[in-house]
């Protein structure tokens, strides 16, 4: 299975992005890692050019909103079928409730949406989530 | 008309920047309150002052943020910039601010100074008449610093690597050395009229696994550009790093060689003093625990010996604090500053002998590279990996240096990469660590040790 | 029968407590889960521990505190009894229980053991199988320890000083030591059958500018007391001062001269601990602040290398805190010292040289009473001020020490009365103080003094 | 002016005690200072024994309420009509509001009562009582 993976808008936190890169890699996933500072718009190339399975961004600063609103659009023009939509991280600026995150996501085009939660515990979700879709 | 001159109206001549008058500028700096500079704060008030971070979008929360700091007796206000800005994406800034202006919610992570403007900033900054800071972390913040100035602000943070590896995937090193260079110059010029500007480097850096080493280094080099442009009151820093002896043997070892090196490049008339950050790595998701984590940071502060201290607030899992919990923690950090009596004075001399001599032989190295300025010399280390900073997110960063904590949660060296790290410096580093096992036993260390306070 | 057997068989016949059956309790004793004593506990576990303070007048409500102190993983759980048991009128106890079971307010404000009895409570330890602390401050304290043994508490704290100095306005001397002997021996006689019973001695006393030596004087007194009937664990305390270089050579001297005395008069094979009580003074009528200042109480305890801290809460100042509270502040001051790492090892050859001296010297004189009993020696040195508590209550204690802050907040003897001070301490005790004036200055700088944490 | 105080009920907290007798000193008045650990008989018989013009009562450990409830019974046996009855001090046990504990101390009997109320504020606060009272 194939992940881009990488930090949305102009947000550098690193750590999370490192960490994404060894535990996927660890699940045996093909990873690409675009890094800190990535564009909708690089992610969407990159899953073109990769022919990925999973688009996974991160957002760490609170900005990612800005970023992805326009994901439908993208998902409007190529044919997505089969890729999943992941976005996890710090989703909102100052303290946001998952309740009013998640849907907000969900309607952008995310199938997977999580606002502060554990890495490990996303990427399990992710594994189950993936293994459901295939069967 | 001089080149800088004619560099700096070239500068503030910017679609989303208003006119500047310069003459009109000059003015205000000559005429301003000195209550408006910390340079003046830190002579006259011998104790720890308290300074938060915070920045909001629009003018009115910004205002509403001051007003709670101004209840609780902030010494120095923040003033922090939005991440467009800071990647002078000012066009974005401006399209998120309207929509902060239309709407309820924050659309920015911090105050677009370069929309707002100078001249709308100053009433604002006269208003409260408490010295700001301008917190970024921007590489080329040419026109924020001149903005910044121009509103009455005068402190600016920052510099060519300490805003530039911990903050930007892409930018080109030369500029922002030129580009920060350009700021020393400014903050210079400002000088020459009332108190001086002050400067202040970003010792925290990443905020994650980083070696003392390295926040010495930085922290000494952009003292020293500053420095060598005129700049008269600079402030280091670094951050909690995790294990108490370690802060008191960084501070101890950075006071000293920050004075050393001033004088002996000359620079015996500068003023430095020394910035504590509060726990600057990751927090629990627990408000009661991180308002105890940054207690812990402030009795750590006082006990170094810092002459400024930089708070978190205990929402800082969470996101952007509101301004009442940004504002009980300057309360809290004040009250235990206040009531924290009779600390002794502590050093570890095998410890900073130990980081000495990693320092001195980085810094030798940094100035026997053959080219002709310290800021080339200083470019030039970083692309070799004399200086090399965890965890930067930056493509030219050598990130060959790895790190771990000891038993003792010291951050120790544990592969060096091109750092010159002498040889029984090194072994020392190495004897503390505990941890064995190949490749795997050394992430999982890591990512626990980034953990530590959670 | 033995006279110390009939002694207790007159004891537990009292018309509030329910029979005694002493055969039965013996068993519970010998076959009583390792992990009620916190004897063992500071054996297994080499860090510092923490207890909080907490007592409910019913059954019902102290069962949900030991619940709340359970989810926050507390070391060991606090019995704090309420004070009309503390002055043994068991029959106000009785009616104030009653009044708090039917309605909803507490009208008391610890747990009436006694009224409760053994039986009920032991279900209640042992159902929690976490060690208690026994809290109280009563000068004759028999039927109650009878009480807490057989229930399950396997550590009693207090003394014949610690308890009646600062408790109580004119119970008997002699009568308070007798009948702590007997509670030293109750400890004894249960230390036979398993681990150790511990007994703690209350160094915090008045909690009101009490200087270290009279707390490390009364401290050594009541470990040798308890030594002497065959106490084998025993944990030394003292409350934080108020400045911190001060806690730190407390500690250094009170740890040194434990031990010294203990193996001079031959108890070398006794186990003796440090505790530290979070401030104990007056707190500011602010929550907040309150927790900075618990947190800060914290980060001492660890600096001096406590065994065990004492918790309060960020309501102390408001009232007996709620259970929730409570519990935060025990979660908050673990949190703390699971991350409070590498503290350096510090201590203050100077302060701590005349610290001892003036510790040596009323010991001298207390050793130097022609009283043929250490017990008869002390009580001596109570009625001649030899030992002298600032701010205690009681009719017989001197009153004629006067203490003071130094500008760096240490508390420094400004008169001594007639405790036996070395003339040259003395002089370094005056040296520091910086008040000059009459009685109103003084009297003036003492409130002030007793308010600093506010 | 003669002023009977004291700390009621089983109650050690000398502090305060010592810090108010001599804050009425300092202020003029005639201090006649039980200490601590005295209950209400005990002050109702100095008042009458000294012919004080206030009782000023202090508790502090919360039980208060217990031992001053039967103030009314003595005001009803003698006749205390040029006395002023104080208290002050932390009245109730746990967290408790001024507002529930002002009014059940004035049924007992009380005129002025301070919860939670700094000391010199309280005595401000009696001495204007007193001189409105004379007048
Ligand atoms: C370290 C740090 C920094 C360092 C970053 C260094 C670097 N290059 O990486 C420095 C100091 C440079 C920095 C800068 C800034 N920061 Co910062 N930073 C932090 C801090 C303290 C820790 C982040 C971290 O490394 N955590 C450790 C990693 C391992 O955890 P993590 O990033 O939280 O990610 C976890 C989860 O989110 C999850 N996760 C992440 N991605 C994904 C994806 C999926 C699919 C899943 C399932 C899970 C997942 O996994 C991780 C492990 O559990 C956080 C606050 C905190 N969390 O304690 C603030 C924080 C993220 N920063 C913040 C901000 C705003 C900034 C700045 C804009 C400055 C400012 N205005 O205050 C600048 C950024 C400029 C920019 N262009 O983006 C805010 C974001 C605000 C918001 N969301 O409302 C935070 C929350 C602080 C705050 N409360 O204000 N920061
Ligand atoms: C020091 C102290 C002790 C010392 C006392 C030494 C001594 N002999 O004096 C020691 C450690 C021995 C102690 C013991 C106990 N204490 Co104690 N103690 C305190 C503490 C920390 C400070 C008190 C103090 O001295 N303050 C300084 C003086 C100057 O201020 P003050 O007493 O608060 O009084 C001020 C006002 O109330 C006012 N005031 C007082 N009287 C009057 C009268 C008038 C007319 C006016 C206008 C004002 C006024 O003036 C003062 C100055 O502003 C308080 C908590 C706090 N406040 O921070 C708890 C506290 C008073 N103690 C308390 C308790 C319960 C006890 C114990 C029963 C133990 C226990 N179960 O926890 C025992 C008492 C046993 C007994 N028989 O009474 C509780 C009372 C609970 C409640 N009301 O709900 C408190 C509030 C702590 C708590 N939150 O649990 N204590």
């Amino acid at each position: 299975m194939k992940v881009v993976t990488g930090v949305v808008g102009n947000d550098i936190h690193v750590v999370a992005n490192r960490l994404i890169e060894i535990s996927l890699k660890e699940r045996g996933f093909e990873v690409f890692n675009l890094g800190v500072n990535t564009y909708l718009e690089e992610f969407i190339d990159a899953v073109i050019e990769t022919d990925a399975d999973v688009l996974l961004i991160s957002s760490l600063n609170g900005e990612a909103e800005g970023w992805c609103r326009d994901l439908f659009l993208y998902k409007q023009r190529f044919n997505f079928d089969k890729v999943t939509f992941v976005i996890g991280g710090n989703l909102g600026v100052g303290e946001t409730k998952a309740e009013d995150i998640i849907p907000k996501y969900k309607s952008y085009g995310f199938d997977l949406v999580f606002h502060q939660i554990d890495l490990n515990e996303g990427l399990d979700i992710l594994e189950k989530y993936l293994k459901e879709k295939r069967s | 008309m001089s080149l800088f001159k004619r560099e700096r109206e070239a500068i503030v001549r910017n679609e989303y920047a208003e006119e500047f008058d310069f003459a009109e500028i000059e003015e205000f700096v000559k005429k301003a309150d000195k209550r408006l500079f910390i340079s003046y704060k830190f002579k006259k008030e011998k104790r720890l002052l308290a300074q938060p971070r915070g920045g909001f979008p629009t003018y009115e929360k910004m205002f509403e943020l001051y007003k709670e700091f101004q209840k609780v007796d902030t010494d120095i206000f923040p003033l922090t910039i939005d991440s467009h800005t800071r990647l002078n994406d000012y066009a974005t800034a401006k399209k998120m601010l309207e929509l902060s202006e239309e709407n309820e919610v924050d659309m920015l992570n911090g105050y677009p100074l370069i929309n707002h403007g100078y001249k709308t900033t100053r009433v604002m900054v006269t208003h409260f008449n408490t010295p700001i800071s301008l917190r970024h972390g921007t590489p080329d913040a040419r026109l924020l610093v001149e903005t910044a100035l121009a509103s009455g602000i005068f402190e600016i943070e920052g510099g060519p690597i300490t805003y530039l590896l911990p903050y930007s995937k892409n930018f080109p090193l030369d500029k922002a050395f030129l580009y920060w260079k350009y700021v020393e110059k400014v903050c210079a010029h400002y000088s020459q009229f009332n108190e001086p500007i002050n400067r202040e480097s970003f010792g925290a850096l990443t905020a994650t696994m980083v070696p003392p080493v390295i926040t010495i280094v930085i922290q000494l080099i952009e003292m020293l550009l500053a420095f060598e442009e005129g700049v008269k009151s600079f402030s280091v820093s670094f951050a909690q790093h995790g294990s108490v002896n370690q802060d008191i043997v960084t501070s101890n070892v950075l006071k000293k060689l920050s004075r050393e090196y001033a004088d002996k490049l000359g620079f015996e008339d500068t003023e430095i003093h020394l910035v504590y950050h509060q726990w600057m790595g990751a927090f629990p998701y627990d408000k009661e625990l991180s308002a105890t984590l940054i207690d812990m940071s402030t009795f750590i502060a006082a006990l170094v010996g810092a002459n400024k201290i930089i708070t978190k607030t205990k929402e800082e899992a969470f996101g952007i604090p509101t301004k009442e919990a940004n504002a009980q923690a300057v309360a809290n950090t004040k009250y235990m500053i206040r009531i924290l009596k009779n600390l002794p004075k502590i050093n570890d001399e095998e410890e900073e002998e130990i980081l000495e001599e990693e320092v001195r032989s980085v810094m030798e190295a940094i100035f026997n590279d053959p080219a002709d300025t310290l800021w080339r010399k200083v470019l030039n280390s970083i692309k070799k990996g004399i200086i090399d900073v965890p965890f930067s997110p930056h493509i030219i960063n050598a990130n060959e240096v790895i790190t771990v904590r000891d038993p003792q949660n010291a951050i120790r060296i544990y592969e060096k990469g091109k750092v010159p790290i002498p040889k029984r410096c090194f072994e020392y580093e190495k004897s503390k660590i505990a941890v064995k096992g190949g490749r795997k036993a050394i992430v999982d260390k890591i990512i626990k040790d980034i953990g530590i306070m959670q």
